[in-house]
């Protein structure tokens, strides 16, 4: 008997698993997204003179608004067109979600190897691999809807990834080039002082990041593919009830998986503390002060939904392949310079 | 695009009638349930992103003004065709009561013609300011969408201050207007004013001068001078195409030759001089208000036909309180035979109506053509060669009101 | 010279046969059906360039429909506080006009609107649909005087 | 929809949702929970049909802010639970009312607004509309032409607190219907 229990207790704080589901994996993203959609609506109504949610829960200022949310889509009917591909229309927003939280299980949140997930040299390199699954899974699902709404969004997110992913992955790697290591862990160690976060060294290549998380998961003003004035709700127009929760939460999980990424490639990780030895303050703490680096990250990208509009297809395409991938070269040349000169040594 | 041809043939839904449209084209219908429009369709056909053809089909808010006018006494047209657009009540009814007068041969009391022009400002406000916000929302902007409607309310409070009504006002009627000036009146729409002016700063740095909004809007949905007057467009369209028309200088009605004001013009005719247009005007508007509130005379608002016919009760219940209510005199208004033509500049352009009375109490025939239904012609010409996510763009832009267009 | 005069002058020397006179906000132009499309030029020429209204009355006693074009410049500051009322009567049985969209483009939608609700058939016309009404009601041309809706009184 | 359809491919999804929520609203209770979640939750469809879009638009405006009450206008029909008619309908907007309430996933309700809505209104002699209450079942209506937007806001009061007090939305889901709404299915004009 206690040998199950022991079994079962050394299943759930086995890395890979844990990081998977619990600490930044999903349960963890879903109080930030659940935080995040509620603190996003209060910004919002903030700055338009409004109030937001209020009266479910007064004293909490309407925070559980998003509890409600989701559980009224988990209750609602979930309507299947007849018109669909059945089985693409229902399997692809739920390997969607899934491979949206997969790329943490490479991102280690301390330096102790003992909590690694799966230790690897190259931890930089497969997380931002990970991260290219999911989009296709969007348009999958945008293509098996059958709306032409739908088509539109799902054609418009394949237009967006191809421009994205080459800035993600060029400022992605010049965060790692000035430190010479494409282990995660090391470009944390070596950004421990406040004033060596490769924010402050090489903010080109982070304002390139910046853009392309903007631009990956639809943040204003590059929300484009569930742009709704134009195409209804994109890719998910024929999504209701709990298929729709799912599409949503994915959309939200990736960009929390993208500014987790961000955090610790650019705001130094679990910067300003050191991980000691035993498992909350080796594990827990610095991945909570990376949580929490993420979800302001975050609260930046919601801010600006207030502030701008939506671009168009074509100028968001054109930034990204006239401004924006010159700008990450020129955070990849910095860093190149950086490493030369011998920045992190 | 769809599953498989069997299951095509499967299924046979109402309006799912598949027809071949030409190589390489689909067609998208745009509402009437679909947030980038309003209650209308619009259907298009798509060549990848670029619109090949518009179609507008409208008609999705006719309610039979027209013809519920010919079987209603006189006065009781005015808050029939108030809903036609009654964030802008009491422009869009003007100039129906103007041709009314014009057939009774009666002219209103000069403080009537400033009130009505009082009232015409606040409203020409107001419907600017709910065309902004709408046009925000469709660039995606919500900042946008809530700042306008909120300051809209100002304006809304003003009107309600001065006619008791929040939107349907009924303000104008034949002879004058229904109710006076109340107190206070005058240090809250200065107040107004005054808010109205710093906020408008505050969109011009969060909307006009915003990079993205700049991008999408230069250069989009571009009119000029001569297709402008070709389609007859009305109203700040028109006038952001470079045509310096505006009934208020071109014909001027109610007080508005005794009023110093601009009309302001854009060369540029796309999509932002339009944006920007709206925001000259609610500047002018308020210059309006202010010289109006400075230069009115004194004198009783109704005109002494109907004022001499007034209950004694009437009389002292104005002299005392300032509100003057509706004479029953009005039931049953006989208008002399004849046709009769006047127009005004409502928030959305130049309002026509053509008003036929045969001596009865009931009108035979009343046309009305609302700016809204003479600017629509642009998403038959304009939009197409845009892409599809210009075209809320171009909506937004000309702040089509469907109401208004369909009657 | 008054503003009438030089309507009429313009219509005569284009050798139309038009009753010009002065109404309450408009210069009516009456003018026979056979001369209606020349007329319309001649004014067009004379920097007409926008039709404001098409208006069609009713007059079921004396079985004719009266076509009304109210037009008037844009473009010429001169003529915009003007508006002239070109009309001419057509037969209720056979209610064909000449269409002046080749004329005057802005008059596309104004006319579709006018053959919905009266049925009245405007020849030439490049897209000539309903636009507002569903086929249902169109077939019932509400507009016209013999179509009846409850009508109310006084007191409801 | 037929049962072995779906099964085909991953298996019958309707009614595995179907046992899971009677599993969880009858075993475990749950329904005070989905109705609360409902009550605050009611998400309007875009489809403005009248002129009271004025005043709706006005009741999501900052002064009156209905976002309090929970209630966000949403853009896609699939996603809503909640319609508001706006004043008149009309013969050809009605088609397009019936199409997208039938779009809508249960449990979703709806506030008919303005007079016209009503019986008519203004418009109770026009040969081009349709009183909405015989296309689509109504919870709550709201006099008036056009209703202030306190009366919308206090229209939506009232409907989260039928919501709450008669378990509606926990009924209809137990059920999988209506009796209110099955005769707008049978022989409802459309």
């Amino acid at each position: 008997m206690t040998g199950i229990i022991d079994f079962i207790i050394k299943l759930i704080i086995w890395p890979p698993l844990f990081q998977l589901v619990l600490l930044p994996g999903l349960v963890t993203a879903l109080v930030v997204v659940i935080f995040i959609i509620w603190f996003e609506r209060k910004t919002a109504a903030r700055v338009q003179m409004r109030i937001g949610p209020y009266h479910i829960s007064p004293r909490l200022g309407g925070f559980l608004q998003l509890i409600a949310d989701l559980t009224r889509y988990a209750f609602q009917e979930i309507i299947v067109p007849r018109t669909v591909d059945r089985a693409v229309f229902i399997g692809a927003p739920l390997t969607a979600l899934v491979l949206s939280v997969v790329p943490v299980v490479a991102m280690p949140m301390t330096d102790i190897p003992r909590y690694f997930p799966i230790p690897m040299d190259y931890s930089l390199i497969i997380s931002m691999g990970l991260t290219t699954l999911s989009p296709i899974f969007i348009v999958a699902a945008a293509w098996a809807s059958n709306n032409k709404f739908a088509l539109i969004g799902g054609m418009r997110e394949a237009f967006v990834i191809t421009a994205y992913e080459l800035i993600f992955i060029i400022s992605g790697l010049s965060a790692g080039l000035a430190v010479l290591s494409y282990n995660i862990v090391d470009i944390v160690e070596a950004q421990a002082p406040f004033y060596k976060w490769i924010l402050f060294t090489n903010p080109i290549a982070a304002l390139a990041m910046y853009a392309s998380i903007l631009m990956s998961t639809s943040g204003f003003p590059f929300e484009i593919p569930e742009a709704e004035n134009e195409i209804v709700a994109g890719a998910f127009t024929e999504y209701s009830g709990l298929m729709y929760g799912v599409n949503m939460g994915s959309a939200y999980i990736k960009r929390f998986v993208y500014t987790l990424l961000f955090s610790l490639l650019f705001l130094g990780g679990w910067a300003p503390y050191t991980p000691q030895p035993g498992f909350i303050a080796g594990y827990l703490i610095p991945a909570v002060i990376v949580v929490v680096k993420a979800t302001i990250v975050m609260a930046t990208i919601s801010f600006l939904r207030a502030v701008y509009g939506r671009l168009r297809i074509d100028q968001a395409l054109d930034g990204a392949w006239r401004i924006f991938i010159p700008i990450a070269l020129a955070g990849l040349l910095l860093a190149l310079l950086e490493a030369y000169m011998g920045v992190y040594a | 695009m769809s599953a498989s041809p069997a299951l095509k043939d499967e299924i046979k839904l109402p309006g799912m009638d598949l027809k071949k449209i030409g190589k390489d084209l689909y067609e998208v219908f745009i509402g009437p349930q679909h947030p980038g429009s309003g209650h209308m369709r619009i259907i298009i056909r798509v060549d990848g992103d670029v619109i090949v053809e518009a179609d507008p089909d409208l008609g999705y808010v006719h309610r039979t003004m027209e013809k519920l006018a010919e079987g209603r006494e006189f006065i009781k047209v005015i808050p029939l065709m108030e809903r036609m657009a009654i964030l802008d009540a009491c422009n869009i009814t003007l100039p129906y009561v103007e041709a009314v007068e014009k057939l009774m041969d009666i002219e209103p009391p000069p403080r009537a013609k400033y009130l009505r022009v009082l009232l015409c400002e606040i409203n020409r406000i107001a419907s600017h300011l709910y065309g902004m916000g709408i046009f925000g929302v469709f660039l995606g902007h919500s900042t946008m969408y809530m700042w306008p409607f909120g300051d809209r309310e100002v304006f809304v409070e003003l009107a309600e201050k001065l006619t008791g009504a929040r939107l349907t006002h009924t303000y104008a009627v034949p002879g004058g207007v229904r109710r006076d000036i109340p107190q206070g009146f005058r240090e809250m729409a200065e107040k107004a004013a005054r808010y109205m002016e710093k906020k408008l700063e505050d969109y011009k740095r969060i909307f006009l001068d915003n990079p993205a909004i700049q991008k999408r809007l230069v250069d989009v949905g571009v009119i000029s001078k001569n297709l402008a007057a070709k389609l007859g467009i009305v109203g700040p369209n028109l006038r952001a195409s470079g045509i310096r028309y505006d009934v208020r200088i071109i014909e001027p009605y109610e007080a508005y030759d005794e009023i110093d004001f601009e009309v302001p013009i854009y060369e540029e005719g796309d999509a932002y001089a339009r944006a920007w247009i709206r925001v000259m005007e609610i500047k002018q508007s308020l210059n309006i208000i202010r010289q109006v509130l400075e230069k009115m005379p004194q004198g009783d608002p109704l005109h002494e036909k109907f004022w001499a016919k007034a209950p004694k009760l009437y009389k002292t219940v104005y002299e005392t309180t300032g509100r003057a209510k509706l004479i029953p005199l009005y039931a049953n208004l006989k208008v002399p035979a004849g046709r009769a033509i006047a127009r005004a500049e409502a928030g959305r352009g130049e309002v026509i109506y053509v008003v036929e009375s045969e001596n009865k109490t009931k009108p035979y025939r009343v046309r009305v053509v609302s700016p809204s239904f003479r600017n629509a012609i642009v998403f038959k010409y304009i939009v197409p060669g845009h892409r599809i996510a210009d075209l809320p763009a171009i909506y937004g832009s000309i702040d089509y009101f469907p109401p208004e267009a369909d009657r | 010279m008054a503003f009438i005069d030089r309507i009429k002058e313009i219509m005569s020397s284009s050798g139309i046969e038009a009753e010009v006179s002065e109404g309450k906000g408009f210069i009516k132009v009456k003018v026979p059906l056979e001369q209606w499309e020349e007329a319309a030029k001649a004014l067009a020429s004379n920097g007409f360039d926008h039709v404001k209204t098409v208006t069609i009355v009713d007059y079921k006693a004396r079985g004719v429909f009266e076509v009304a074009y109210h037009v008037s410049s844009f473009l010429d500051t001169g003529l915009a506080k003007y508006i002239i009322e070109l009309s001419t009567e057509i037969p209720r049985d056979n209610p064909v006009v000449k269409s002046l969209v080749g004329i005057w483009p802005s008059a596309e939608f104004l006319e579709r609107e006018s053959f919905e609700f009266f049925g009245v058939v405007f020849e030439g016309h490049p897209d000539l649909r309903p636009i507002l009404l569903l086929d249902e009601v169109v077939a019932k041309h509400p507009l016209r005087k013999d179509f009846v809706v409850k009508e109310e009184g006084i007191f409801r | 929809m037929s049962q072995k359809e779906g099964k085909a491919y991953v298996g019958n999804l309707d009614v595995s949702a179907r046992k899971a929520q009677d599993l969880l609203l009858n075993k475990a209770k749950l329904g005070k929970l989905v109705d609360w979640a409902t009550a605050f939750s009611l998400w309007p469809v875009h489809l403005t049909t009248s002129c009271c879009g004025c005043e709706f638009a006005a009741t999501w405006s900052p002064r009156f802010d209905a976002e309090r009450y929970g209630a966000l206008p949403w853009i896609a029909s699939r996603q809503t639970n909640f319609m508001i008619i706006e004043g008149t309908v009309t013969k050809k907007m009605a088609k397009a009312v019936k199409v997208t309430w039938e779009q809508m996933p249960y449990p979703k309700f709806a506030i008919a607004m303005g007079a016209c809505a009503l019986d008519g209104g203004i418009f109770y002699n026009s040969y081009n509309i349709v009183r909405p209450w015989q296309i689509i079942p109504i919870d709550v209506f709201i006099p008036g032409c056009p209703p202030r937007p306190e009366a919308v806001a206090r229209a939506i009061i009232e409907l989260q607190k039928m919501i709450r007090t008669k378990g509606l939305a926990s009924q209809w889901i137990i059920k999988g219907y209506r009796e209110e709404a099955l005769k707008y299915y049978t022989g409802g004009e459309g």
